[in-house]
């Protein structure tokens, strides 16, 4: 057990057992912002993981999750559109901090690996996860025009 | 010790996997679903198993969510084109 | 510790198998199903498990510097995953079926209906 | 009638679950060290020059097993195609152009070629590194999937002509089946690895039929999971029921 596995373990008791609270109760609208930050507290715990077990190689996981998990939302985002037109949901502040942690995250996986191919690849998470989960969060509190039909 | 990350995955999987039952309705069910899936998918990766936990993120996170959702929007528009125009 | 994943993996199914019980609409109950699906999952990987062992793949590190965990498990579980998605696609393709044929996708009513 | 049902349930569960406990201790202890089964695995995959154990054991040592897995998923796409048929009394609409706010269009045109790459790598570095043709298809058939996201349902028909995926499906089953087939010409066994040279290890080339096999099963399961989702979509967004019908 060292350093990285204990911070993996903590993030995914603290965000798994926020997300699990969050996604299952309350109205429609939190539980899919729930579902989006639940991508963004499990990813970086998938790289603390991976550093952790000194396997460069498992940075895939986090990788498509972080590439299919705003996707996830997205989905949701525009098949209950109806609904979450009437609540609007937002968490500015959760969004905020969870992207914050997931920079962080990338950033000390980083500056303990060798600069390379592998730093780009964690960059690249880093930004996809970002970036989704943002855009995500916009989606559903319609910050911009809701989605309409098809 | 060092098994402690293995137990509190194990948790988080069992305490999904009722709430996912638990929910009655079937577009909130996706939800936990999804979330299921990603509890699963970490739980693989600290079983050492990054293959499995792989193809449970590809079909957890987007592939099942969808297919439900699109289902739930099918039946749901049935029943307003069954009572709409009638 | 020796046997809680088993016991995990128990559970979740007892519970799968208490929603597909219980269920009121069919698409819940593929979600139930899809439950009980994972606890396989776990039962299987559980099985394979070894103390301090790393995943049986050697693209970053030397074959035989660590121990493996057992990689035969693993392919079962990774191809029942895929199959599971497709089960659930097509039991959902079902559920739609009757869903046009009946009306209605509470398993209860499609009972009277029948008579 | 719903309080037997329950009462059939709980008599049930509560014999199920005494019985599964019961039969907890009985299992190889969690975290034990003895795999028969796994190091002769290991050893196997080594000898052929596969870095990834788990896609040797799927490619290789237990294709046939893939084999009897790829038809299951043929038949389930097969049988979802015929149940969700447009019946005689559906026509099709024409859905209604979605209005998509411009920054989740922008997301998915970026994310979607990227989400396209990462699908075929995964399928690519299946024997090395973790994943292969499973995982690698499901995301390469889910990125297509963002244009339904990221516009409308219009635009993912446009790039999603229906019968290539649906023949591409059928000519992957068949490469896989000739792959295996190839064996057997060559005078040794169905789907047995020993016509191509192993390579190098740790390479993209390695692992000898173990490459091709993962890709057929890559475009496989990629047109399989277009075909089911298109199905759905159909379902969903176009097929209507004729009005009072």
């Amino acid at each position: 057990m060292n350093g990285w596995i204990l911070a993996a373990t903590v993030e995914l008791a603290g965000g798994g057992a926020a997300a699990l609270w969050g996604v299952t109760t309350g109205p429609t609208g939190r539980r899919v912002i729930a579902q989006n930050l639940a991508t963004s507290a499990l990813c970086p715990a998938l790289l603390l993981l991976s550093q952790g077990y000194g396997r460069p190689s498992y940075v895939d996981l986090a990788l498509l999750l972080a590439l299919l998990g705003p996707v996830g939302t997205l989905v949701f985002a525009r098949l209950l559109a109806a609904e979450l037109e009437r609540e609007r949901p937002s968490a500015w502040a959760l969004t905020w901090a969870a992207a914050g942690l997931g920079a962080v995250v990338v950033a000390a996986v980083c500056a303990a690996t060798a600069p390379g191919r592998a730093t780009v690849k964690l960059l690249v998470v880093g930004a996809l996860l970002i970036g989704g989960n943002v855009i995500a969060s916009r989606a559903l509190s319609g910050g911009f025009q809701g989605v309409r039909g098809g | 010790m060092s098994d402690a990350v293995i137990v509190v995955a194990l948790l988080l999987v069992a305490a999904c996997a009722t709430a996912a039952v638990a929910q009655r309705d079937p577009a909130r069910q996706a939800l936990v679903l999804s979330v299921l899936g990603l509890f699963l998918a970490v739980l693989f990766t600290v079983l050492q198993a990054p293959d499995v936990g792989l193809s449970q993120l590809a079909v957890g996170s987007a592939l099942t969510p969808l297919l439900i959702m699109l289902s739930v929007r099918r039946t749901r528009r049935r029943g307003r084109t069954k009572e709409g125009p009638e | 510790m020796q046997i809680l994943p088993y016991l995990v993996a128990a559970y979740v199914f007892l519970v799968g198998c208490y929603g597909l019980a219980t269920s009121r609409n069919l698409i819940h109950t593929v979600g139930c199903l899809s439950v009980c699906q994972a606890a396989t999952y776990v039962l299987l990987l559980a099985v394979g498990y070894r103390d301090g062992a790393t995943a049986p793949v050697f693209s970053d590190v030397e074959p035989g510097s660590r121990p493996v965990v057992d990689p035969v498990v693993q392919a079962l579980t990774l191809t029942d995953v895929v199959v599971g998605a497709t089960v659930t696609a097509l039991l959902l393709a079902l559920v739609l079926q009757v869903a046009k044929r009946h009306g209605t996708v509470d398993p209860d009513e499609l009972r009277e209906l029948r008579g | 009638m719903n309080r037997l049902r329950l009462w059939l349930l709980a008599v049930g569960g509560a014999g199920l679950t005494a019985l599964l406990v019961a039969a907890c201790p009985g299992l190889p202890r969690f975290g034990g060290r003895s795999h028969p089964y796994g190091e002769r695995a290991v050893r196997a995959s080594l000898d052929r020059h596969t870095a990834n154990t788990v896609a040797s054991v799927n490619f290789d040592q237990r294709a046939y097993d893939t084999l009897g897995e790829m038809s299951i998923l043929f038949a389930a796409v097969l049988g979802c195609v015929v149940l969700l048929r447009q019946a005689r009394d559906e026509h099709r609409a024409r859905p209604e152009p979605a209005a998509v706010a411009r920054p989740v269009r922008r997301y998915a045109l970026i994310v979607l070629p990227v989400a396209l790459v990462t699908g075929l790598y995964v399928v690519a570095h299946g024997q090395l590194s973790p994943g292969g043709g499973f995982q690698g298809g499901v995301v390469a058939a889910t990125a297509l999937h963002l244009l339904y996201l990221g516009a409308d349902y219009g635009a993912l028909e446009r790039v999603r002509p229906l019968a290539v995926y649906e023949t591409s499906d059928a000519l992957a089953v068949c490469a896989y089946l000739v792959l295996g087939l190839a064996g057997v010409l060559a005078g040794t066994a169905f789907l047995a690895n020993t016509l191509l040279p192993y390579g190098t290890f740790n390479t993209l080339s390695s692992g000898g039929a173990v490459p091709l096999l993962n890709a057929a099963i890559g475009m496989e399961v990629a047109s399989a999971v277009v075909v089911l989702l298109a199905t759905f979509l159909d379902q969903a967004v176009e097929i209507e029921e004729k009005q009072g019908s």
